[in-house]
């Protein structure tokens, strides 16, 4: 049997209160981390793209303006809550939560590190992102239709036919990880890497898929059309601003780190790796996919909607199923 | 288009959405009221006049080389052009004899200012779709091309540099070598956009095919320039009715054949190189001398109506002057080739998605300044 | 009743609250998207009710299918088309009252059965899943146990969805 | 089929490549002699022809002098409404003695409109901040002093 739960102080254990108070800080530090995570990638973001473009990027506040995205979230919490006057009230102020939450929630599986790191170790983790991330949808597509702006109606829209049609894929090239560890728990994941090679070589239509997929999911160029700045002037969040909006632009990057820690798990061995120590090389590789994500955002132009429609149901979705079976023959036979 | 018949299937609440005036995609205070279902126009009405300043009643208070710096505001990403088209209108009308040089300068000033368009072109047009770097990429040579003319003119945008006659001052020292080191410097980076642009599997996907319109519905619509010869209409006037020197340079008119977005953005990548070809060639055949013609201080056309059109960057760009023999137009029309390219919009918009819109309004590369003059 | 306080049975009375109220709050607010948004709460719920009986398998296909789709395609279908954005207010006529009677009928009858029927007494350490994880339980007895009825079920899915296609069509052909 | 790849090789490429940013408040940039800034004025020079305010386009510059006991003309108010000037340089142009020229002063922007009416006081401190900065372009004293002799 699975072993790794004796780690995790409190699981197998019934619930005390040093336990949930435990539970309490790994919650908040978790937190905190991705405040961090996120506000650096965004600084990383700027730079790296504006390096690939000449540019200098971030240098005014603190040392190579490390401390810009820090100003720009100061900035966003003081500023004023605005509430346009005709907006369905509750739901333009319950949007944001909706988005984000889920995004955080899916942080509480993700294995950052072998030891000493707050992560559910339970039996589904990911098909418990695959579902978790799923109710980011509702509050993208409220946020968009309570806004009472047609932009962000379109916005919402458009995202949510995209989320939900990325979806299948991911999930699909997942399965094929799955078949192959025999497992759903992301620590069994990683420990079935540890026998073999990183599932990205024998994975790798799956991972070409889980890539294309996890960009659209996460609503990155090229498949940034529901924030499609030229065409829809920011999509579902044109309405929002200070904390609502800084609480989507949260959800987006969160989304960022969650699945560049859900790839490195899936087909990189997670934490797993010589000399340095886990939680580093996890870092690495979620930097890795980072800096992947922002030097495509750098180079293409942005996909038309029903392009992106039949680029995952009759492109994805066939190569993750052929993908699929292959592996499930594989298994079989060898 | 096929996305009209797969909409078919679900009746959705038609909407009116307003693009614009201040949308980051219609270059500049234009507006389009769109009528959509779902995501698919099916009715689309352009909006003018943001941008009006009544350019052509001014002029009929001004002298001629007043109107100079009117002309500059007219089409701000070629001014060159538009500078050199009232002063062509004049000379002709005056029957002056321009000295060699100053002709020289004007073509390689006004090629450098087509690259200059050109260059927005490309990068704007690239951000209308989503990528962001090449419009970066676009600025910075822009901004040697622009550096060189403030060098030149003393301007960045508005130049004011033509006179009537010719032009205003003789290249500073030193300032053909840069123009030279341009050139070669510019061919390197086209091969760069070519790589960085014109093969990617989005961008091909997302303009071929896209916003097609056939010779018969340009020409009816008054189209000129790369608009319409992307049909396959071979009207350059540079080469159908030579002004200025354009007679001794050896270069192409890139043609279309379907007249899409794709073909309206391979002609402006491939008429920057031809531009560079005239300009190299220009700069081979140059030779000192005089810059300004002799011109009566008050400059009178004789009374009569003169007409001339050059190509300028976005098409046929013709100045219309009635005159009644004093130093002031008595009617100067300005034909704007962006206000008549973009009399096709209704037609062309018709059944094709929202982000198509963004696409097919940026291929038509208006200017607000020219279309509402 | 005995009341055993502790975390599951907490946990229990929590989401079974829950579940209650947004079922409450799906038949009384008057916006359609509001009932379609606690038609989702309701599944949450549940989902969490699953959790609580072992079966995590379940809970997260709850949520990723009825959450995740379902309730999307709902608030898709409501954003989209042409309809009347609000119910009109509550009045009370004939059919209402005949529903609400039918309705506490059903109630009692649905009580005095859950009452009377003899719940099998689980036992503590009864293990339901043969000592496999939760998925591996399912995935066996799915595909072993009833491998034919589960194929049964997914081609009459397949014959809905095709037969919504058909009906699809049909009707834009005769406009 | 993939040609995407190539646009990123040509971005990643560009990684090590010399940043074009002018770090501006500090670092300004160095406009060319011809360049057309704000309007600079020698009042010594200047003859009140009023060529430059008839051939001005928009009208924006009012002067008057009067004659002083050589019976010379000198020049008393000079006005520009920058609100209106549209920086043609055609003034400068016409201006018979270069009594006025343009600056390299860029930096237009002001929190209320009383500033863009730039009278003489003003324009000839924008000469000597021109002169302050560029000492190579200043004209020699002596040719002021010939210019405004004549």
């Amino acid at each position: 049997m699975w072993t790794w739960n004796n780690l995790w102080h409190w699981a197998g254990h019934p619930l005390s209160w040093p336990g949930f108070v435990g539970m309490l800080v790994g919650a908040v530090v978790i937190l905190l981390l991705a405040l961090l995570v996120v506000m650096y990638s965004i600084y990383w973001q700027r730079k790296f793209i504006g390096w690939m473009q000449w540019r200098i990027g971030p240098n005014r506040v603190g040392p190579w303006g490390l401390f810009q995205t820090v100003a720009d979230v100061l900035k966003l919490l003081v500023k004023e809550d605005v509430i346009p006057a005709n907006v369905d009230r509750t739901l333009f102020l319950l949007a944001p939560i909706f988005a984000f939450v889920p995004a955080f929630l899916v942080l509480s599986i993700i294995p950052f590190s072998a030891h000493h790191v707050f992560t559910a170790n339970i039996g589904i983790g990911a098909l418990f992102y695959v579902a978790i991330s799923a109710i980011t949808i509702h509050g993208v597509m409220l946020g968009g239709w309570s806004s009472n702006n047609k932009w962000a109606l379109i916005g919402g829209m458009r995202s949510a036919a995209q989320m939900l049609s990325y979806e299948v894929p991911l999930g699909m090239s997942i399965v094929g990880v799955v078949l192959m560890a025999g497992t759903l728990n992301l620590n069994g994941i990683i420990a079935a890497q540890m026998h073999t090679v990183w599932y990205v070589i024998p994975q790798i239509l799956g991972f070409i898929v889980f890539v294309i997929a996890g960009t659209a999911e996460m609503n990155r160029t090229p498949f940034d059309l529901p924030d499609a700045e030229s065409e829809l002037v920011g999509g579902y969040h044109v309405e929002y601003s200070g904390f609502r909006f800084a609480f989507f632009m949260l959800t987006e990057y969160v989304y960022l780190l969650a699945m560049g820690g859900l790839m490195a798990t899936l087909f990189f061995g997670g934490w797993a790796g010589p000399f340095l120590p886990g939680w580093l090389w996890f870092a690495i590789k979620i930097f890795i996919f980072f800096t992947f994500q922002f030097w495509l955002q750098a180079t293409l132009p942005r996909i038309r909607q029903d392009q992106m429609m039949s680029f995952s149901w009759k492109l994805l979705l066939p190569l993750a199923l052929a993908n699929l079976v292959i592996t499930a023959v594989v298994k079989v036979l060898v | 288009m096929a996305l009209t018949d797969e909409t078919d299937l679900v009746r959705t609440e038609e909407m009116l959405l307003n693009v614009g005036p201040q949308h980051p995609s219609t270059h500049g205070v234009f507006r389009m009221v769109v009528k959509i279902s779902g995501e698919t126009i099916i009715e689309a009405e352009p909006v003018i006049g943001y941008l009006h300043r009544g350019t052509e009643k001014l002029a009929e208070n001004l002298q001629y080389s007043q109107c100079i710096p009117y002309t500059d505001r007219l089409d701000y990403v070629s001014a060159m052009l538009n500078n050199y088209s009232l002063v062509h209108a004049v000379e002709e009308a005056m029957g002056l004899e321009i000295p060699d040089r100053a002709e020289y300068i004007r073509v390689i000033t006004m090629e450098m200012n087509r690259l200059a368009s050109h260059l927005i072109f490309f990068g704007t047009y690239l951000l209308d779709l989503g990528a962001m770097t090449p419009f970066l990429y676009a600025f910075e040579e822009r901004e040697k091309i622009i550096d060189m003319f403030n060098e030149l003119c003393g301007a960045r945008i508005t130049y004011n540099y033509m006179r009537v006659g010719g032009v205003k001052f003789d290249t500073t020292p030193g300032w053909l070598e840069q123009v030279d080191a341009f050139v070669k410097r510019m061919k390197g980076e086209m091969v760069k956009y070519r790589q960085l642009v014109t093969g990617n599997e989005i961008f091909l996907a997302r303009v071929h095919g896209v916003g097609a319109y056939t010779t018969e519905q340009a020409l009816g619509h008054g189209m000129s320039g790369i608009n319409l010869r992307c049909t396959g209409y071979n009207w350059d006037l540079r080469k159908k009715k030579p002004y200025s020197i354009y007679d001794r340079f050896d270069w192409d008119v890139p043609l279309g054949s379907a007249g899409d977005c794709w073909d309206r953005y391979i002609l402006h990548m491939e008429e920057m190189e031809q531009s560079l070809r005239i300009v190299e060639q220009a700069l081979q055949q140059i030779q000192p001398g005089p810059v300004m013609a002799k011109v009566p201080k008050l400059i009178r056309v004789p009374a009569g109506e003169y007409y001339s059109g050059i190509e300028g960057t976005r098409g046929e760009l013709g100045f219309y002057i009635v005159s009644d023999g004093k130093d002031k137009p008595y009617r100067l029309k300005i034909r704007r080739p962006s206000f008549e390219n973009l009399q096709i919009l209704p037609i062309i918009l018709k059944g094709v998605p929202v982000a198509d819109m963004v696409a097919i309004l940026g291929s038509i590369d208006p200017v607000m300044g020219e279309v509402d003059a | 009743m005995n009341f055993v306080w502790n975390g599951p049975m907490i946990a229990f009375y929590v989401l079974a609250l829950s579940v209650l109220g947004a079922g409450i709050l799906m038949l009384s607010v008057r916006k359609v998207v509001y009932m379609a948004l606690s038609i989702g709460g309701v599944f949450i719920g549940a989902a969490g009710i699953y959790i609580l009986l072992g079966a995590e398998f379940v809970a997260v296909a709850q949520i990723l299918i009825y959450v995740g789709a379902i309730t999307i395609l709902m608030m898709f279908a409501i954003m989209l088309t042409n309809h009347k954005a609000e119910e009109e207010p509550f009045r009370w006529t004939v059919r209402n009252a005949t529903a609400a009677v039918g309705s506490v009928l059903l109630a009692l009858v649905l009580l005095a059965v859950i009452r009377s029927t003899t719940w099998p007494v689980q036992s503590a350490n009864l293990n339901l899943n043969g000592g496999n994880s939760n998925p591996v339980a399912i995935g066996l007895v799915m595909f072993k146990q009833y491998a034919f009825p589960f194929e049964l079920v997914s081609l009459v899915l397949i014959v809905g969805l095709v037969g919504a296609v058909i009906l699809a069509q049909e009707r834009k052909e005769e406009e | 089929m993939f040609g995407f790849l190539k646009g990123l090789g040509v971005t990643i490429s560009q990684l090590p490549k010399k940043k074009v940013t002018v770090m501006y408040p500090e670092e300004k940039p160095d406009y060319p002699e011809r360049y057309r800034g704000v309007h600079r004025f020698i009042p010594e020079l200047c003859t009140v022809c009023n060529q430059c305010a008839r051939i001005c386009p928009t009208s924006c510059i009012s002067l008057s002098g009067s004659r002083d006991e050589n019976r010379k003309l000198r020049i008393e108010t000079y006005d520009i409404n920058f609100d209106i000037c549209i920086l043609c340089s055609q003034c400068t142009e016409v201006c018979p003695t270069e009594a006025i020229v343009m600056s390299d002063t860029f930096e237009l922007a002001s929190y209320t409109r009383d500033d863009f009416y730039l009278d003489m006081h003003w324009l000839h401190n924008n000469e000597l901040e021109y002169e302050r900065r560029h000492p190579d372009r200043a004209i020699p004293e002596t040719d002021v002093q010939k210019k405004a002799g004549n």
